[in-house]
């Protein structure tokens, strides 16, 4: 028997990730032992803390590369870096959605309608439960693109999966939705990494090795036929697609975006789309990149089915956050394009992309958090017509998110969409090029339909008012306007930073 | 060449007359008139001036050019605006300068009451300028834009009295018909361009010796149909029948003295074209003598007094344009009938406007009869331009039309002898119309309202109708006396040898033509001054009537060939528009939209469909490994 | 040798119970023939050198997850059967080609699989032991997902608390004060108490309201849960004259 | 001095300057776009005179990094096309406004914003001429639809949202196209020596005829939405019925002749080989243009549509000059763009007025108008003969150019195009005839003729008409040696007189 | 013995178990099939680990199990929940969101 060899664990590389779980931890325990009163302003303030000394630590870490942060379990490096940045800005701003008032449910365990439930709305309550599992949730997404072997990426899928099935199901309006959506959302996502986990036991199987650099050794110099390597590949991508909500594994994201409570939805609609495609990218371009000529020709299939699938329904939805959750699965088309290019470009391409995607789409499910009716919020398109002549601040915040989306030129999405497409491109992959202009038109016709119903139509009699909009939820809107823009114009900055340190260490 | 640089003024002062007036507005109702005449007659003193400075020099140092400014420069496309004026040109100016300060001063009576006068006035003004325009550029393209003027005062003049529909469509009319013609001017222009690389007289006068006889048939045939649309020749000639909706000056000015004849002055002008191109010379004398015939007979069965004289301008337009078919030979000649045309027929209009003016602006001739008694100055110069007219010896037409019959005669073969007769029997239909026209107005018994006889128009109308009618009389005489006209214009022509084959001696031609126009007369005097004429025209007619009524149905064709299909075409393309073109774009956004909506039936809602979905893709993603892995 | 009796006997049988779970009615039958399934797959990983696995498979997983799977079935009724009758329209040949072609092409394709190289075997991994060995890749190569599965674990009792526990908002009245409110209500008619469910020696079950003096159901003798939910039997069936007394006699 | 950043940044800092304003302050709301766009004007005129006329560089160049990773530079410049252009669009600017001095009341939003919303697009207008990087054109070419949608759809009248929805989508999807483009010659120019966007790189890239003749497509159908040609126009008889008069001269004025700019700037400096392979079809196209958009005017009922089916048919002029290749068509092309910015404006501002007084677009309301309202009548007459490229008038002289410059190269497309000048005389004729004569249509007998500011507003624009029509030579001088300078790249010569010549 | 044959069965299950949670309404016996799928895949693991020759397989498979255990509670949590919300453990009953 070999010696046994004592782990090292290199803290400081790691501390992005242990700062977040000590705040979760701490949350947990404010839960146990701090009076109610308290627990409110304790959860937001360790919850935001948090994040902000992770953020710190992040930027600390920029320019480290590690293959050894935690025995080879983890890599940091600069995607990982940027994409662990990205995902802590995003998840400040859904904290300060969460923070705010009246979107969780005020006793999550009272049965829909009971007298317990009212009373405990009387009490002013809320489930502050929500705020460790953000932590939790975001932990795993932290760990999730930089994880460098099939269990440590298996285990962080887990850990950032479980939190969001069950903050899904916290709202607190429309219960019976919400349950709804975190049962599908957990059925589903169970289902999934069942698929994920048997990809990974082929890939196990072909490479011998759980480790990314086994598996891309493996693919390199591999004896034998590469069924095993097939088989693993096609599973684990349908694990990894189920997340980013690619068609035909995208069912349940509509569903669950509905369902869920709106801050939930655009914590996991925005992050968890940087996390999965992280660990895309990862594992694409390190592992498989070798193998490229088996996997190509299906993401790019899944990425066209995608992008138009997505952009065509969204079209019929009468629903503003399912148009949303269409829309998002739209973008995973195009984000696969990132993938499908396969160079330096297609990378720095999809980090700038996911940031700025994600972070409008944080800004978007803001403003729908913001518009209600004494019934909660208001998610029917129809009445939302005529919002920008009441308010029309928040009305062309919206509007800046959607022309975002629809890459229109001097936002944040036109530069995303542009670098990634070219990206593509050089990649000869044209027809994927082609395809995703060509949804993008029909994605602007969706958009453009919620302008119009914004701008051009009168509203409806029973009025919907928006609500004065928290100092939070403000800070969220107003910081998302102005990266859009930001962005959009002066993208240089960021270009410059990702495409600096975006290489993927083995 | 000499240069004046005073040129210009013949153009500017009407046109800044028409300025004046138009800017000034309402400010202007009181003098604006005058202004104008004066501009007008400033502009004839300018013409007369400049005719006896030519005059005093030597035939091949008479014309005068003047250089403004260059117009359109483009590459090898370089165009100056520039004046010329040459012996044909001092024959149009001093026509439309003195004709024209003529009408002035008669409109000046007959618009009194007209409170648009001073708007009358300005477009009058405004006429003179461009038709000075027409005669004086020094290359196609100024023509054209002298050419296109004239059609747009023409529009407006036409339409003077547009609040009454039918005038505003004859105005339009007007316009779309010049238009036609005006786009034979731009083939022209460009067809010349392409191959001489100028669109100046001299320089495509210079250039056309080494182009191509298929080159110049071509341009010579454009020319042909500007000609046709501006001087109502076949197949454009529709337009001037409707053209008579303007006030009567207006019809003398510019459907019978100038801008009518503009046709003539461009194929008089591009004699260097035609002479070179005898295909397009043919068609020149063919169209000539169908319009000649075709508006002979129209006249004579026109009840209308200013459309019977429309009709007679257009037949004696005719005239013009098959002399000027005939070559070398013809041109003075067409130019000399333009210039006799010029006053008696003017002099007839106003003499005709005059009459409207005494009976309170009755037009149908059937109304009239026995005028004479109350007009008897308008009788007096009215019969002096039907004596010019019919071409009685000695007055102005005898000289100008014989000459062109026997031209016509003489112009060779079996050509000669068709041509000459077709212009004799016009002849013959023109003394018939016009002694019609006569003894309806002027003879016979009252058919007028007795209560509202009559009366004599004021001085300032007698006195241009007075100087027309002397003009009548005397210009024959005093262009032809020693070929005077023949020689003046002589520089600008290719020399000719005299005439064609003299199949017949010359006098023989004239007895012939007062014979047959003795015939038409005596055959009006029998039809009309025999019998009383009743004040309706007669339904039971034949055939031959009804469609010389009709105006030998150009309407009718235009209206079925071109209008109605036309109209048909439109209605197609907008439907057209709406349905396939924008029907295919708005297909496409709704099948988009459907196709959304059915995609969206594949969210059930149901978990267990949800799994489906992705077992489907989990089979076909393994189904496409088992493929590649075969 | 013994392996291969071991694998032929016990995978068909596996697979068969697999199958089992997919056709029987009842949740609870589908419960326990996975259970089977999976200490069929307990057996697999002993005999494939697996020794650790095998047993906390028979632990971890037939002991604790399934119990808890059998717990929740007793929660939600565990009588409550399944019809297997399809309401999706389309679903079930969907889903019965997708069985076959999805089996079909993964045996296939196994079947065509090659690794290029001999199965190695575990005696050299396990040369130390199956446990030691797995414990010194669980605790140096493996340290960090192992103390990540901590998180997960905090999350699944934070979650399972938030969505099952119920905070007690004002603390329970004591018996005193419950007797005391009894008093003071206004009318003494449930002063004693509130009768209690069944009719007498017919039927006592919880959801059967007692009958009054005068023969009417008192519902106030069921449970306000049962009551708002409906779950209330009409008395009036058990009373005498309403049930078939003939005897049947056995044969 | 940099000019093209100034005039650019003048009307940027005028919108923001009115956004301070409170709502109420409407009346200096418009007194300050006014002012803005008359300093633009003044600023335009002030760099054209300093323009070096016979310079065939681009001139008054700027550059500056923008995007570094991309090598995308804000770069500008302009040759003598770009300058008439930027010109036509700051001397239109002012008289919008002040023509559209009220039009603002009617709409959705506050008159503050319909002045911020104008000003944008001057800057937008002016970028998408200056700029000489692909990229920043794309930028300004997309960008400066999003203040058209909003003025469409936020001050017109009738089916206004749909109509500027149709308008936004129809070029979206365009430039989508064109965006697709760009991403290639993007790439093919980072494989071919570093990415650029700068033109003069691009246009000396190698690619094979079918990337070329594709990447041409992409950008051509961008830009024949745009102009619109046929049969890519339905979208602009809608916009231009719904928007207000001033909003559709801008659309029709400035928006549309982006697209034929970029024919020109574009299409043949980036892709010669393909230009030649497409010649034919897109003069055939051009035909159809102008034949249909003729006859649909002859059709029209609504007199803002009618203008904008002219306005079809005249951009198959452009369009068919610019393909021509001679120097004659191309100078002429430009030539017609700037004159049809202004007799576009004066129809457009005209019938705005007729429309606004009488409350209906429909023909047919109208009647009699010239006893009633006589000045009103006269400026539309002269517009509408400026229209119909009467002699003497500024449209005539580009017609012309276009047509003897194609009837050199292709002589029976040149034949086909004249046809248009019948067509046109009808369809200016037939509105006259029933607009502005025959009886006084009842309920017209009280209409307001003209008042001052509106003098004030058409004046520079008939006078613009008039004197270009007699002497076009400034506008010449300064497009000739641009345009002779694209026929040179292009490997084109004048075809020579066949006979004679001097 | 051939381990493959392992692989069969585990690769049966797994089908099984994937057609049972399209086929199965009750939402408990659909978690029980995906808990089937993840056994399956275990096997997986097992059997390559044996094939490879290392231990990697077998870590996988024990913190496949921790992770599923861990799953099972937040899964019977929620499927509990909407039980006690709708008394009904359908899933085809949860099917308000659609479309």
């Amino acid at each position: 028997m070999s010696e046994f060899i004592s782990p090292v664990l290199s803290y400081s590389l790691l501390s992005p990730i242990l700062v977040v779980f000590a705040g979760a931890i701490v949350g947990v325990l404010i839960e146990a032992f701090a009076s109610k009163s308290i627990r409110p302003i304790a959860q937001i303030s360790v919850a935001i803390g948090t994040l902000v000394l992770s953020l710190v630590q992040v930027w600390r870490i920029r320019n480290s590369g590690s293959t050894t942060a935690a025995m080879g379990s983890v890599i940091i490096d600069g995607p990982g870096v940027l994409l662990q940045a990205s995902i802590l800005i995003i998840a400040i701003l859904a904290v300060f959605l969460i923070a705010d008032t009246e979107n969780f449910a005020a006793a999550a365990a009272a049965i829909p309608g009971s007298p317990e439930e009212r009373e405990s709305i009387a009490r002013g309550q809320q489930v502050t439960e929500v705020f460790p599992l953000t932590l939790f949730a975001v932990a795993g997404m932290l760990l999730f693109p930089v994880a460098s072997d099939l269990i440590t990426l298996f285990v962080a899928l887990e850990v950032l999966s479980l939190p969001l099935y069950l903050m899904a199901g916290l709202s607190r309006r429309r219960r019976l939705l919400s349950q709804e959506s975190a049962l599908k959302y957990f059925l589903l996502g169970a289902f999934s990494s069942a698929f994920f986990l048997f990809g990974a036991a082929y890939l196990y199987g072909y490479s011998g090795s759980v480790s990314f650099d086994g598996i891309r050794n493996a693919v390199i110099g591999g004896t034998g036929n590469d069924v095993f390597l097939l088989i693993g590949i096609a599973f684990l991508s349908i694990g990894l697609l189920f997340k980013v909500g690619a068609v035909p594994f995208h069912a349940w994201s509509p569903d669950v975006y509905q369902g869920a409570p709106t801050p939930v939805t655009a914590f996991m609609a925005a992050a968890t789309k940087v996390a999965a495609f992280g660990a895309m990218l990862r594992i694409y371009y390190t592992s498989f990149a070798n193998a490229e000529w088996s996997w190509r020709p299906l993401l790019v299939g899944i990425a066209i089915i995608t992008m138009v699938f997505g952009s065509l329904v969204a079209i019929a939805q009468r629903d503003v956050k399912r148009m949303l959750a269409y829309s998002s699965i739209a973008h995973a088309g195009f984000l696969l394009t990132g993938v499908i290019a396969l160079n330096k470009a297609g990378l720095d391409a999809s980090i700038y992309y996911l940031f700025a995607y994600g972070v409008a789409t944080v800004g978007a499910f803001a403003v729908v958090t913001l518009v209600r009716d004494s019934a909660g919020e208001v998610t029917d398109l129809n009445r939302w017509a005529g919002l920008g002549k009441r308010s029309p601040w928040v009305a062309t915040s919206f509007a800046t998110f959607l022309l975002a989306f629809a890459g229109i030129p001097l936002t944040s999405g036109f530069i995303g969409k542009f670098s990634i497409f070219s990206a593509a491109y050089e990649s000869g992959s044209t027809a994927v090029v082609i395809a995703g202009v060509l949804s993008s038109a029909i994605a602007a016709f969706f958009y453009i339909r919620v302008i119009v119903l914004m701008f051009f139509s009168d509203p409806l009699e029973d009025a919907t008012s928006v609500v004065i909009p928290s100092a939070l939820t403000r800070i969220t809107v107003l910081f998302s306007v102005a990266i859009t823009i930001f962005l959009g114009v002066f993208p240089s900055p960021l270009l410059d930073f990702i495409s600096n340190i975006a290489i993927f260490i083995r | 060449m000499l240069v004046n640089n005073g040129l210009v003024y013949l153009i500017a002062l009407p046109l800044f007359g028409a300025a004046v007036l138009l800017l000034a507005g309402r400010r202007a109702d009181r003098w604006g008139h005058l202004l104008a005449t004066a501009f007008s007659g400033m502009s004839f003193v300018l013409g007369a001036v400049q005719f006896y400075q030519m005059l005093g020099r030597s035939p091949e140092n008479r014309s005068v050019s003047q250089k403004l400014f260059n117009w359109i420069s483009v590459g090898s496309f370089n165009v100056d605006a520039g004046l010329l004026v040459d012996q044909l040109s001092i024959c149009f100016v001093l026509l439309i300068t003195g004709v024209g300060t003529l009408i002035h001063i008669y409109s000046i009576a007959y618009m009194d009451h007209d409170k648009d006068r001073r708007r009358f006035f300005a477009y009058l003004n405004f006429f003179i300028a461009a038709m000075l325009l027409l005669v004086m550029g020094d290359s196609y393209l100024n023509l054209y834009v002298g050419w296109e003027g004239v059609g747009l005062a023409s529009y407006l003049l036409i339409g003077f009295w547009n609040q009454k529909p039918a005038y505003a469509t004859a105005s339009k009319k007007a316009f779309i018909a010049n238009r036609v013609g005006d786009m034979g001017l731009s083939f022209a222009i460009m067809i010349a361009f392409a191959t001489m690389g100028t669109v100046s007289f001299s320089g495509v006068k210079e250039a056309a010796e080494g182009t191509s006889q298929g080159a110049l048939t071509a341009i010579g045939i454009m020319l042909l149909l500007a000609a046709t649309g501006k001087s109502a020749q076949f197949p454009l000639q529709a337009w001037l029948g409707d053209a008579m909706a303007g006030p009567t000056p207006v019809s003398a000015l510019i459907h019978a003295a100038t801008m009518v004849t503009a046709g003539v002055y461009l194929i008089t002008r591009s004699n260097f074209i035609f002479d070179a191109a005898p295909t397009a010379q043919l068609l020149v004398v063919i169209i000539g003598a169908i319009t000649l015939l075709f508006g002979a007979i129209i006249g004579t069965a026109k009840d209308d007094i200013k459309k019977a004289l429309a009709a007679s301008t257009m037949s004696q337009i005719g005239y013009m344009v098959l002399a000027t078919g005939l070559g070398p030979v013809g041109y003075a000649f067409a130019i000399m009938h333009l210039l006799t045309h010029g006053f008696f027929k003017a002099g007839m209009f106003l003499g005709a406007g005059s009459v409207m003016h005494g009976t309170g602006d009755e037009v149908n001739m059937r109304k009239f009869g026995g005028i004479r008694h109350f007009m008897p100055v308008t009788f007096a110069t009215f019969g002096l331009g039907y004596l010019a007219i019919l071409g009685v010896p000695p007055f102005a037409g005898f000289y100008s039309k014989d000459k062109i019959i026997e031209t016509a005669f003489y112009s060779g073969g079996i050509k000669g002898i068709i041509i000459g007769s077709v212009a004799l029997f016009g002849a013959a239909l023109t003394a018939f119309y016009m002694s019609r026209l006569m003894i309806l107005t002027f003879a016979g018994t009252p058919r007028y309202d007795i209560n509202h006889p009559p009366h004599e128009s004021s001085f300032l109308m007698l006195l241009p109708m007075g100087i027309l009618a002397i003009g009548s009389v005397t210009s024959g005489f005093l262009l032809a006396r020693g070929d005077a006209l023949v020689h003046w214009l002589s520089p600008l022509f290719e020399a000719h040898e005299g005439h064609g084959e003299e199949i017949l001696p010359p006098v023989v031609i004239s007895l012939m033509a007062l014979g047959v126009v003795i015939l038409g007369a005596a055959f009006a005097w029998f039809k009309y001054g025999r019998n009383p004429v009743s004040d309706t025209a007669p339904t039971e007619v034949s055939v031959f009537t009804r469609i010389a009524r009709r105006d030998l149905l150009q309407d009718d064709f235009n209206e079925s060939v071109f209008m109605r299909p036309g109209q048909a075409l439109t209605r197609l393309l907008v439907k057209t528009d709406e349905v396939v073109v924008d029907g295919t774009v708005r297909g496409v956004a709704s099948a988009t939209l459907e196709s959304g909506a059915a995609l969206r039936s594949t969210q059930t809602g149901f978990v267990r469909s949800y799994a489906a979905l992705i077992v489907i893709g989990a089979i076909a993603l393994i189904a496409a490994i088992w493929a590649v892995t075969l | 040798m013994p392996e291969s009796i071991l694998f032929w006997i016990m995978a068909p049988l596996a697979v068969l119970a697999a199958l089992g779970m997919l056709l029987v009615k009842k949740a609870v039958h589908s419960a326990l023939l996975l259970a089977w399934v999976m200490i069929t797959l307990a057996f697999f990983y002993i005999a494939q050198g697996a020794l650790f696995l095998g047993i906390v498979q028979v632990v971890v997983y037939t002991g604790a997850v399934m119990m808890l799977f059998l717990f929740i079935l007793m929660l939600v009724g565990v009588d409550a059967s399944d019809s297997l009758t399809e309401t999706i329209r389309g679903l079930r040949p969907i889903a019965i080609t997708a069985a076959l072609g999805f089996g079909g092409l993964m045996v296939s394709l196994i079947g065509r699989a090659s690794l290029g190289r001999e199965p190695i075997g575990l005696e050299t991994a396990n040369a130390a032991g199956n446990v030691q060995g797995l414990a010194q890749l669980l605790f140096s190569t493996y340290v960090w997902p192992f103390e990540v599965v901590s998180a997960l674990l905090i999350t699944a009792a934070l979650g399972a608390m938030v969505l099952a526990h119920h905070q007690r908002e004002v603390a329970r009245p004591t018996q005193r004060e419950l007797s005391e409110q009894r008093f003071r209500s206004g009318s003494l008619a449930t002063a004693a108490g509130l009768p209690g469910p069944g009719v007498f020696a017919r039927h006592n079950a919880v959801d059967v309201p007692a009958l009054l003096p005068d023969g009417s159901p008192a519902p106030a003798s069921i449970s306000e849960t049962l009551r708002t939910r409906g779950d209330m039997i009409d008395s009036s069936q058990f009373q005498l004259d309403q049930i078939n007394t003939e005897v049947v006699e056995e044969k | 001095m940099n000019y093209l950043t100034l005039i650019m940044a003048i009307p940027l800092f005028g919108a923001g300057f009115i956004a301070t304003l409170p709502q109420t302050k409407s009346l200096l709301a418009k007194q300050l776009a006014l002012a803005t766009t008359l300093i633009a004007a003044v600023a335009t005129i002030l760099m054209t005179i300093k323009f070096e006329r016979s310079n065939t560089a681009l001139q008054f160049i700027e550059s500056y990094d923008w995007i570094k990773a991309f090598g995308i530079k804000y770069a500008v410049g302009v040759d003598g096309i770009a300058l008439v252009l930027i010109l036509m669009t700051a001397l239109l600017a002012p008289i919008v406004v002040l023509a559209g001095w009220n039009e603002s009341e009617g709409g959705r939003w506050s008159t503050k914003t319909f002045y911020i919303l104008i000003l944008i697009l001057q800057t937008m207008s002016f970028g998408v001429f200056a700029a000489t990087d692909v990229f920043l054109f794309y930028v300004f070419f997309e960008a400066m639809l999003v203040p058209v949608y909003f003025l469409i759809g936020g001050y017109g009248s009738g089916e206004r949202s749909a109509a500027a929805v149709k308008f936004l989508l129809y070029s979206l999807f365009g430039g989508l196209l064109m965006l697709a483009s760009i991403i290639a010659l993007y790439v093919i120019s980072g494989e071919q020596g570093g990415h650029t966007f700068n033109i003069a790189a691009l246009s000396e890239l190698e690619m094979s005829s079918t990337t070329q003749n594709l990447l041409f497509l992409g950008f051509f159908i961008a830009f024949a939405i745009k102009a619109p040609l046929f049969p890519f126009h339905t979208w602009l008889p809608d916009a231009a019925k719904s928007a207000t008069p001033g909003t559709s001269v801008l659309l029709l004025g400035v928006l549309d002749k982006v697209g034929t700019f970029g024919m020109i700037r574009y299409c043949l400096a980036l892709f010669p080989e393909a230009t030649k392979t497409f010649t034919p079809l897109i003069i055939t196209l051009s035909l159809i243009s102008i034949v249909y958009g003729a006859f649909l005017a002859i059709g029209a009922k609504d007199i803002k549509r009618l203008i904008a089916y002219t306005s079809i048919s005249h951009f198959g002029f452009i369009t068919l000059g610019i393909f021509a290749m001679t120097t004659q068509g191309h100078s002429g092309a430009t030539l017609y763009m700037f004159n049809h910015g202004f007799s576009t404006a004066a129809l457009f501002l005209v019938a705005g007025w007729m429309i606004s007084r009488r409350g209906s677009s429909t023909i047919a309301d109208f009647g009699g108008l010239q006893r009633v309202t006589p000045i009103m009548a006269w400026t539309f007459f002269i517009a509408g003969l400026s229209s119909l490229a009467l002699p003497g008038l500024s449209s005539f002289v580009s017609e012309f150019l276009v047509l003897v410059g194609t009837f050199t190269r292709y002589p029976v497309a040149a034949v086909i195009a004249t046809f248009g000048i019948v067509l046109a005389a009808l369809y200016i004729l037939i509105p006259v005839q029933r607009a502005l004569h025959g009886p006084t249509t009842p309920g017209n007998e009280n209409l307001a003729d003209l008042n001052l500011r509106e003098k004030v507003a058409i004046a520079p624009v008939i006078a613009v008409i008039v004197l270009l029509g007699f002497y076009p030579a400034p506008a010449l001088n300064i497009i000739n040696p641009a345009a002779a300078h694209v026929i040179t790249q292009m490997g084109f010569i004048d075809p020579a007189p066949t006979h004679g010549g001097k | 013995m051939n381990p493959t044959n392992y692989l069969y069965v585990s690769a049966l299950l797994f089908t099984i178990g994937a057609i049972g949670v399209v086929m199965r309404r009750n939402a408990i016996v659909v978690f029980m099939c995906i808990e089937l799928m993840l056994n399956a895949a275990n096997l997986s693991f097992v059997t390559f680990a044996r094939i490879n020759g290392n231990l990697d397989g077998q870590v996988v498979a024990f913190f496949t199990m921790v992770v599923a255990a861990c799953e099972v509670v937040v899964g019977l949590a929620i499927i509990v929940t909407i039980y006690r919300s709708r008394r009904s453990a359908s899933v085809d009953d949860a099917s308000l969101l659609k479309r």
